[in-house]
């Protein structure tokens, strides 16, 4: 394990400010104050403190999208309050609160456009990335990630062919949770390691545990480091979906005992029983990250919720749709 | 008769033709426990069983080259998209297959596949799950156009699609899921895809065309204007798009003279031209005032609250008829 | 000036961007050594490279994908479909990720990719090697499309596509691929896509919009009827469908008072329905008939010669002029 | 080789037939009588001849597309004659010479609807094979080729995906004649072998040798036993194209050495040979099928071109094109 002790405290706090935006995320939408139907991330916290961990600990640069159910990265990588005002829709959203959380998009803070439909990002960040590379730009690479379902699509495979032949810097990355909205992985893909696929392609593809945030960062490091050397490859993790697809799923298809203990399973207390055998944390940090990392998340709930909602006039801009006069009426 | 919601029309329909024809298969994604993302498969899986109930990966493209294949090996597939703005990813299979099967068998093998696409506004989700995608494939030959918009219609309509012979796309508009209605307990004819038109409503001053959202917001708009003005106007659902009952609106526009045509998919391109086109084409000299065409706007859907400045809304429909009766 | 193919045309319009430009690049199957399926792209990697004429696996949802990443990464990519009927398959990349990037970004990245669509008959090749796809695409906003035929035309538009910085469809007529006319040696200035109208041919007894093979048979036509019954006839050559120039038209329409609109894909839910609608609806006083449409038979392209039934010939264009003319 | 000496004679007269109806394709463009862009199977006849067997050979019943240079397997499939005169364009053809030899399809004969457009057929087929097994026939099965650039389709991958997790009755046949139009294999997927993809769906693949017929049924015939069993798999041949893309094609992207020395690379040469060191042929038969082959195939043209052509009414006869009355007008 290569990381140090404030490195792995940092960790510590990336994955409970995930649990904490998590249950935030239920609460607001059933209070009404979200719009749409978001992901939760409740369960996969720690593959996106082993990411966040990642990425800060490179010096690699990272120009990607997100899985729908790694907000944490989103915000890290647009801004927390940014991120918050776009889910709920305020004017101090990254796009004004028109785009929404499904259509992030932020180019100068490395966050490709997110898309409704799944399966065409891998292919299009191929293409970022193939810019990247042809520009000469090093230790600067394309992140994808995909969920165990979306990866059934057809592109992604062509993606990972595009990759594979020009050589590009990029990582391909399955949080694989096991379920894809009702329909669990097994009728998804014959496969045991969804990174097996990587060989269809001549590259090199590692699984590893997803609830644990050391395992991730490492994986993902080493990911990073091959596509920055343009070997793309591909990681990854096994985790599982707490909660139903989209808030307030009933979850009817799906046997639900794991509910009754979630803490056996339960990531982030998994990761607090390592670091307090390591010395690390205690019962008094660990209240105190608690805290500090619900005070930023509702602060920027309150801070969104402050904000105006775009116009009419805002909405239809016509500068928005239309880079020039060359466009025809809205 | 009872009441009953878009929802429970829909599952009514393919429950009913199931029963009829046991070639009558599903393919989709989530179609199995949990009854498909609308819930509109619900029991359906286990009433049938997985050979007819076909829960698939996420692979649009596949899926739909798949119920082709299927189809030519004797089945019957109803195929949905969850979200119509995925036809996308299907379009090569629904464009250049589906339609041109029949063709190149020289007549002899048809594509029973019904595609099934809920679309339109509603679900506040942004510009991936909200689009109209009717006139994406309106310039395509071979295939056939369906859109009812009461629960009574959508149950007989979406059965007349699924025992089509032809490869059928299914549109409804989500929005419009919890809608109710009168459903007749027992149907006792399927209907013919061919004149399909509706008149919903007489009047003598204006014909107005719409389907989907449109029209309960034409509807609630006529209202207003009948009561404001004291004219009256023939609204009329066409049902079916591809075959157009043109004759029903013919004789309408005959009479009244007048056209409205709306729909929420984006005005520029949209099927509203080829309605009204047809109209001016064949009633040129009974017009006595240029049609109208009240749309969606010609741009992105934003996410949440926001869509509602896309789709045209019973002012922009009053506006509209206002217009048209000048 | 020289005299020029379609083909060079298309070719130098590349060549000249690619110059101009070193961010251009061109993305497609068989574009290195073979110079492309149709040879426009001859010289062009010997020239640039290997990194500026990409050289693609047959891929098309794969590099429709791939050049809006490019284009995020501020290139400005040239896609060629193969045939215009591909594009089935890019339709999730230009229809739902193309389409809405600048939306999505909150006006602030732009997606200046050009995708070439060779379209439409002459090439005896069938069902899935003659489509025209216009109309396919006309009822997506965020998407332009341009569709000139001269090669004169084709040089300055085909640069103008590539220029601007919004996803455009360029479609030209592979039919048409060696038609010869004049080109200047120099394009003095890149057009803008807005108001590309053309009148090219003044006449004062009927308008007629026309484009690609639809526009010189509709010449040919009218030169037979101008001669036999002595009206004249004016020709619009929109050039650019989506921004579409309609004041030329209407201008037009609101001289002659007549319209017909032609062109080679199936009438049904055709482009034409579009230009019918909005000159109806701007020039409706001024028409002295109904207008008329002259489009492509609503079937399947057969294989070979046959394919001649499917697209509106001189004749059928003379039919048409003369019914507009009544 | 578990091939009698009769079989392996009418393997003979199969690869013959098949360097016939190249050479004659070839023959009637150049002179104007076939219209579009035909795709010649010269250099690959021991593909078409290692099918036919292993199809005659077999109890199973295939139902299927083929490459479009395959042509002899679909004049197998559809009767020569209806097949020439579908090339032709005459009302003889399998759909009266209107669908062409790009959309050749004849479900009754097993002949599953071509497309023109490369990537969708494997799905297509993966659906018939479904219905199929659904129905309870035994021992059919979809055969379901392509080359080996069709194969980047994303769509390709779907199918195989489909295939291995409803367990279909399908071979999936790859036919690698090392080049997409001017585009080298190696510069449309990273493998040395494409066969290995099935591994991505834990399907079983194999590689042989595409110029040896005999090579060619034996993997043929195993494939298509795996399938019967329901059991999906892949087959790659490996051999080379002679011709151009299309008829007429310059090449001017490609070494065209190997055509000096044709015979050494000649898959009809090498089965010659082999069967004259077997005993099985000699000049005189070698004569006289060649002549026989020549002949029904120059007969088959001849009768097609005394064909009549469709006339409007038959191209545009609306029930080529809907079923019933409710389509609309054409
Ligand atoms: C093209 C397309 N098809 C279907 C959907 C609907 N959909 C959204 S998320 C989802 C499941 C995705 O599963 P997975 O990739 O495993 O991600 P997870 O939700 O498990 O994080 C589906 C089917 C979609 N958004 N796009
Ligand atoms: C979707 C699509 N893209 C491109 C083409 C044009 N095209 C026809 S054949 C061909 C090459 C196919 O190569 P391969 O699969 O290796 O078959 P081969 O010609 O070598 O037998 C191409 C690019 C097509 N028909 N369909
Ligand atoms: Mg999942
Ligand atoms: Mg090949």
């Amino acid at each position: 394990m290569n990381f140090s002790n404030e490195e792995l405290l940092e960790m510590y706090s990336d994955i409970v400010k995930s649990r904490v935006l998590g249950e935030k995320i239920v609460e607001y939408i059933f209070s009404g104050k979200i719009a749409g139907a978001i992901h939760p991330c409740l369960g996969q916290e720690a593959v996106s403190a082993g990411i966040l961990t990642a990425f800060k600990k490179s010096d690699i640069i990272t120009y990607g999208t997100e899985t729908h159910r790694a907000q944490t990265v989103m915000a890290h990588r647009v801004g927390w309050k940014p991120f918050i005002a776009e889910l709920l829709g305020r004017t101090g959203g990254c796009n004004d609160g028109i785009s929404g959380e499904y259509h992030i998009h932020d180019l100068k803070n490395g966050q490709l456009p997110a898309a409704g439909a799944l399966g065409g990002t891998w292919a299009e960040i191929a293409g970022f990335a193939w810019a990247l590379k042809n520009d000469g730009k090093k230790r600067q690479i394309g992140f994808a990630p995909y969920g165990d379902g979306a990866i059934s699509q057809g592109a992604t495979y062509e993606a990972m062919n595009i990759a594979a032949l020009f050589k590009l810097p990029i990582l391909f990355f399955i949080e694989n949770n096991g379920i894809a909205m009702s329909t669990p992985v097994e009728n998804q893909s014959p496969l045991e390691n969804l990174a097996d696929r990587a060989a269809a392609f001549n590259m090199k593809g590692v699984t590893v545990d997803g609830d644990d945030p050391v395992a991730v960062a490492e994986a993902v490091l080493n990911g990073m480091e091959l596509a920055a050397n343009n070997e793309p490859n591909v990681v990854e993790v096994k985790t599982m979906r707490w909660e139903g697809h989209y808030v307030g799923d009933p979850q009817k298809y799906r046997d639900l005992s794991y509910k009754e203990d979630l803490d056996s399973i339960c990531p982030v207390v998994r990761f607090e029983k390592r670091l307090i055998e390591l010395g690390i944390l205690d019962d008094e940090i660990i209240k105190a990250v608690r805290e500090s990392q619900t005070k930023e998340i509702v602060d920027g709930f309150d801070e969104g919720l402050s904000q105006t909602i775009a116009t009419k006039e805002q909405v239809l801009d016509y500068n928005r749709v239309y880079s020039n006069n060359a466009g025809g009426e809205l | 008769m009872s009441e009953m919601s878009v929802m429970k029309a829909l599952n009514l329909a393919m429950f009913e033709e199931m029963v009829a024809d046991e070639k009558v298969i599903c393919i989709g994604e989530d179609l199995g426990k949990q009854g498909g993302c609308w819930g509109t498969f619900t029991g359906l899986q286990e009433k049938f069983g997985e050979n007819r109930v076909l829960e698939f990966p996420i692979l649009e493209a596949g899926y739909t080259l798949f119920s082709v294949g299927a189809a030519l090996g004797g089945y019957r597939p109803i195929v949905e998209f969850m979200f119509a703005d995925f036809v996308t990813l299907g379009f090569e299979g629904i464009v250049d297959i589906a339609a041109k099967i029949r063709f190149n068998s020289g007549g002899v093998d048809s594509c029973p596949v019904t595609f099934v696409l809920p679309q339109g506004g509603g679900g506040k989700s942004g510009a991936h799950h909200s689009q109209s995608v009717e006139a994406w494939f309106a310039n395509v030959p071979g295939l056939k156009i369906v859109a009812p918009t009461t629960p009574a219609d959508i149950r007989a309509y979406y059965r007349a699609a699924i025992r089509d012979d032809d490869p059928t796309l299914f549109i409804y508009q989500r929005a419009t899921m919890g809608l109710t209605g009168e459903v007749p307990d027992v149907l006792d004819e399927v209907p013919s895809l061919a004149k399909a038109g509706k008149i919903v409503k007489t009047g003598a001053d204006l014909t107005v065309v719409a389907y989907h959202r449109a029209l309960l917001n034409a509807m609630a708009a006529a209202a207003q204007v009948e009561e404001e003005t004291g004219k009256t106007i023939e609204i009329i659902d066409p049902r079916v798009l591809i075959p157009f009952d043109k004759e029903i609106v013919f004789d309408s526009v005959k009479k009244t003279g007048r056209l409205m045509v709306a729909h929420e998919a984006p005005e520029r391109g949209g099927f509203g031209a080829q309605i009204l086109s047809w109209v001016v084409e064949n009633c040129m000299k009974e017009l006595k005032a240029a049609p109208v065409r009240v749309a969606g706007v010609n741009s992105i859907i934003p996410f949440g609250d926001l869509e509602k400045y896309l789709y045209p809304s019973v002012e922009d429909m009053k506006a509209g008829i206002l217009k048209a009766l000048k």
